[in-house]
């Protein structure tokens, strides 16, 4: 699964077709992406940051890696969904582009999420702008068994396309530091409710959000001997395994490549206390 | 139209069907870029630098970016020389010209990994990189010091008769010196410029933004800076110069032609393009056709002085 | 609540109420800049650099953007220290520190220059601009050589008991060995960075951009590179440093106090932004009050390094 | 006059109204703008490459000098009409600029024209981007005695704010070097022509657009006796007299700032074989 993906990533110059405010900072881009040779649950494409412009400009330099939120085949390509946190410059002129206007694509990259066994329960935790890594895996694991969604915010209106969730049918349960909806306090605890529920000794976890939010769902998880699988989101140059900006070392020693060997990669494999 | 322009150039003696080769470390080892175009519709690749054995690199955060530029402190990582001969090299194809970069802490070092590479028929040439920190003269860059960088031209020298390049670091007082030292102890060309040293800061923390501390700043922002120390280094030399700093296009690329570099190198922009390199030659030939040039290597050295004048 | 941040900081003598100044050329001399804020609502300013007599500059063009930056080869052009002592000073507003930059050919010429502004009681300090090409020495700057800067530092230290700040040159291998020559004669603080020397082309005609040929390169482009030798610099000397490259706005200004600079200057940010130099005493101020820090001067030398580990 | 206007020169984000495509590579740019102190014809601004944006970015850098080419006062300020070509980066981001979005101006800026004596005729030679300089200086000097304007282009359809100039009620000559209107060649012919006509003795020129064109009027001019007043464009990093990037070289050496000695100057105090 590694090699494929990344031998068809193409470049191309996709027209944006819409860019809504979902409000919390949280915005989704609809993206009408010519080739698009499909991608997998957890994989992620590379976008100019901000439209490309009536002339160039140098300044930000560099693409910004998004997760492909949801992939609409069409005829000739797809429609990329992707779901943004307005957080700095970057996702900043993002927001700021119009319909019609182009933006730069590099994709699919990266390596996407193994599936749960047939019958196996997935426990998705997702925060911040992770969340938007997990909608395709949930609706995937769908056919594999039970799947439960557990969502994290600081408060409601932070959450990234919640409703698209419940639209999947499947279970979610969210967490919020404001107590404004749903369990009042941190996702995490959410995940070790889940896994001392009865029949939960099977459950596979995944986690995608803030570092202190994986690192801490992975400890949870690794305590009750569950494994643990994360989708990281560290800075990137490239996004396909040239510049070595994405390193994570591992405890072995030595260094896996976010965007290569991952995003999605094993909490096992992964030295929480060197990665940013 | 542009079928007329004749783009082959001679860079100290590798043949190079257009003048674009993509620069140490920003091109992987090359085949990560096969999914985007055809290795050989450039002129060639510079390798990442190799030690003798696998480096690890530093840890994250490696890189941030500036205005127009980026900032990179990756460390040594790289898989080995032993390793990229034996797995590397045989995933290019046939008909693209390989360089191969070296960079190490001691000279007996940078000796002992040209060797290894010294008979390698698919290797068109080598690349020293001389912007690495000399462990012994307490981290100053082997490209800082004339004697220095004179000793290490003449043992990588000694190593092998294949072509030579020596890439020069920015981080000096006089660029000519060190090209000339060069030249005095046999290069057959000089690559420059690598990055320049720089910081920033993360306000939120008040740490470096790289883990290292200090890093190589990359990509636009420095351009003009490399195009002024090719063009000194082309006045105070006679063998070939390969131009290296924030080409992003042809034009910027033909910037350094026209400043005396007989062939370029494309860094920072295969980040934002993974098709940059093949486009910068495509934007070279379209220049030249134009300008009414049959052949790009008419354009190198043509920079024009204004007449002086009060 | 920015109402009990403490801005005040001391420039090797020169009380200023904030850390900001306007960088010497990028100013004029002061009163353009009335008609668009308070002058005394800045730390002070450096005037365009001073010469012995008159003089009329370079040939057009003398400027051209970059990426992320400018070049420019204005040359020697300014009043003349006599014309500005009698027709400039006067202009500006009596609260505000002025410091009058000096730059010449020659050491004996410096020195004369210095002795002239010496006893004015409007002029808070000299900033020797050692970025000048030095006429004997065949066109290198005093910058760029650590015997021909300890001489000049001493001539002009000779001439004068007031607050002296020499502005090195980025162009050089090491700015901590230019940071210590400046120290061990006497000077009183150092600025850094002038423009790094650079070259751009324009593709039209085949001739560099500048009349000049080379010029100097300036704006957000160098920012990382200036922050690297400010924090270079303080870690080689103890007298004050005056960050310089740039700087847009607060928190780039915060970025080189963090290296440890005391105090910092605008230049190539006024040109797009005339309030440039206001904005970014409120930015530090805004930040300071945000982080906690009842004095901007606490701020200085802030940077914490990562944890070293593998 | 030299001073006064650079003394309430102010900078101020102005809003964009409108930006219109008028063919030829001409727009014309609508800005509503704060506090503006009023400007005199020949005065310019400094606007920013291109809109404000969602975040900021530095390239490009610097703002480009644009003409006043129309101000009309309104309450709390005034609108700017802004007449410019896409030339290169900063006008083509200008172009791609929408109503509603910010630029930044600065202004008004420059020493503006001397108006003719009464009863005297002025000659007004523009051409390219020049033309926009002269609206409001032949709007002006309408009232001191005859206006011809001289309007010069490779092709009719080049001509920038033509309609304007008719609507002005003042004689208008047009000639284009590819002869789809009026006069077949260059508009210095045309210059010639009228002050080779009877009772031309006592003309004032004025010529705004490409230095050689203006070198060329200031010759037919200067060669009959009469007076040639220009206004110049060359590249500007400030615009208000700081940065010394504009210098012209004068005739009798040192240099005149074309941003605040001019931009408009006499031809006779520049010495065209140094300007760019
Ligand atoms: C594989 C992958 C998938 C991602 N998917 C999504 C997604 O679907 N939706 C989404 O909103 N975001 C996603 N991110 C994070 C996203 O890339 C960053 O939020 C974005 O790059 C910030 O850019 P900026 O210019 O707005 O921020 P900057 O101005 O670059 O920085 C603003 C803040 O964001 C932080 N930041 C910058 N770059 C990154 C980064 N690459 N990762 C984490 N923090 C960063 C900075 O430290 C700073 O605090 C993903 C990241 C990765 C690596
Ligand atoms: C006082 C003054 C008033 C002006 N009024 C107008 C006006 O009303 N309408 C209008 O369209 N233009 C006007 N100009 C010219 C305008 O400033 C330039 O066309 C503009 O700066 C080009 O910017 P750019 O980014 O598009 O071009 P760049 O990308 O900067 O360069 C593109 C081309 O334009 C040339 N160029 C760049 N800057 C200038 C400059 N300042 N002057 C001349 N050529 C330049 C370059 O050499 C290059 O050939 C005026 C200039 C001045 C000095
Ligand atoms: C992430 C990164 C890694 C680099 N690694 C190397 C390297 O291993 N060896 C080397 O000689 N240069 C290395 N460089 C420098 C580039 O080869 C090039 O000299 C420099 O980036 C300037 O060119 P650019 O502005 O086009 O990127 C690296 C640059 C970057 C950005
Ligand atoms: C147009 C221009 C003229 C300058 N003139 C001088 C000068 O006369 N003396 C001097 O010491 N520095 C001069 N400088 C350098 C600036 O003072 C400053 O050191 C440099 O521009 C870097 O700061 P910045 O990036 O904020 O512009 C000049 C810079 C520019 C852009
Ligand atoms: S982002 Fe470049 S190697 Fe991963
Ligand atoms: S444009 Fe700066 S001085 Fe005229």
């Amino acid at each position: 699964m590694s090699a494929a993906p990344r031998a068809t990533a193409i470049r191309v110059d996709a027209e944006v077709r819409a860019n809504v405010d979902e409000g919390g900072a949280n915005r989704r881009l609809r993206l009408g992406v010519p080739d698009w040779p499909g991608s997998a649950p957890g994989q992620f494409a590379m976008l100019s940051p901000g439209p490309l412009g009536a002339a160039e400009r140098f300044d930000p330099l560099l693409p910004r890696p998004m997760a492909v939120y949801r992939a609409r085949p069409e005829a000739g390509g797809a429609e990329l969904e992707i779901l943004y946190k307005v957080s700095g410059r970057g996702t900043r002129l993002l927001a700021g582009t119009q319909a019609g206007e182009k933006v730069r694509v590099v994709g699919p990259l990266g390596v996407g999420f193994p599936l749960p066994e047939a019958g196996q329960r997935a426990l998705l935790v997702g925060g911040g702008t992770g969340i938007a890594s997990l909608y395709e895996l949930a609706a995937a694991a769908r056919s594999r068994g039970p799947v439960v969604v557990l969502l994290g915010a600081r408060a409601a209106g932070d959450l990234m396309g919640r409703e698209d969730f419940v639209a999947l049918g499947i279970e979610l349960r969210i967490a919020t530091e404001d107590g404004s909806e749903g369990w009042s306090g941190r996702v995490t605890e959410l995940l070790e409710h889940a896994l001392a529920e009865p029949g939960a000794d099977g459950d596979l976890v995944y986690a995608c959000g803030p570092t202190p939010m994986m690192r801490r769902a992975a400890e949870v998880a690794v305590a009750l001997g569950r494994r643990c699988i994360v989708s990281l989101e560290n800075r990137m140059a490239c996004g396909f395994g040239v510049c070595l900006g994405c390193a994570v070392p591992r405890p072995e020693g030595g260094f896996a490549l976010v965007c290569r060997d991952g995003p999605v990669l094993d909490a096992a494999a992964v030295r929480w206390e060197e990665t940013p | 139209m542009t079928a007329a322009v004749d783009c082959a150039v001679n860079l100290g003696g590798i043949a190079l069907r257009n003048p674009v080769l993509t620069a140490s470390g920003t091109f992987g080892y090359g085949n990560e870029f096969a999914p985007f175009f055809d290795l050989e519709r450039i002129g060639g690749i510079v390798a990442k630098s190799l030690t003798l054995e696998p480096r690890a690199g530093n840890l994250p955060p490696r890189i941030a970016e500036t205005p127009a530029g980026m900032l990179n402190a990756i460390g040594l990582e790289n898989v080995g020389v032993d390793a990229f001969v034996a797995e590397k090299l045989p995933l290019l194809p046939a008909g693209l010209p390989v360089v191969a970069s070296v960079f190490e802490t001691e000279i007996e070092r940078y000796a002992e990994v040209c060797k290894r590479l010294a008979g390698v028929p698919r290797i068109s040439g080598l690349e020293i990189n001389a912007s690495c920190p000399h462990v012994k003269s307490g981290g100053i860059e082997f490209g800082q010091r004339p004697e220095l960088l004179a000793r290490l031209v003449r043992e990588v020298r000694r190593t092998t008769p294949m072509p030579l390049l020596v890439k020069l670091s920015p981080n000096v007082t006089d660029i000519r010196e060190m090209a000339r030292v060069c030249e005095g102890e046999g290069a057959d060309g000089i690559s420059l410029i690598n990055t320049l040293q720089a910081l920033d800061v993360d306000l939120a923390t008040r740490r470096p933004v790289l883990r290292n501390g200090l890093g190589g700043l990359s990509g636009p922002a420095i351009r003009p800076v490399a195009l002024r120390m090719v063009w000194q280094a082309s006045q105070a030399v006679k063998i070939p110069i390969c131009g290296i700093g924030g080409i992003l296009s042809g034009e910027d690329a033909v910037k350094f032609l026209v400043c005396g570099a007989t062939a370029v190198q494309v860094g920072t922009a295969n980040y934002l393009n993974p098709m940059a390199a093949v486009e910068v030659a495509e934007g070279i030939e379209r220049y030249a056709a134009e300008q009414g040039f049959g052949r790009v290597a008419d354009l190198v050295g043509t920079l024009r002085p204004f007449p002086s004048g009060r």
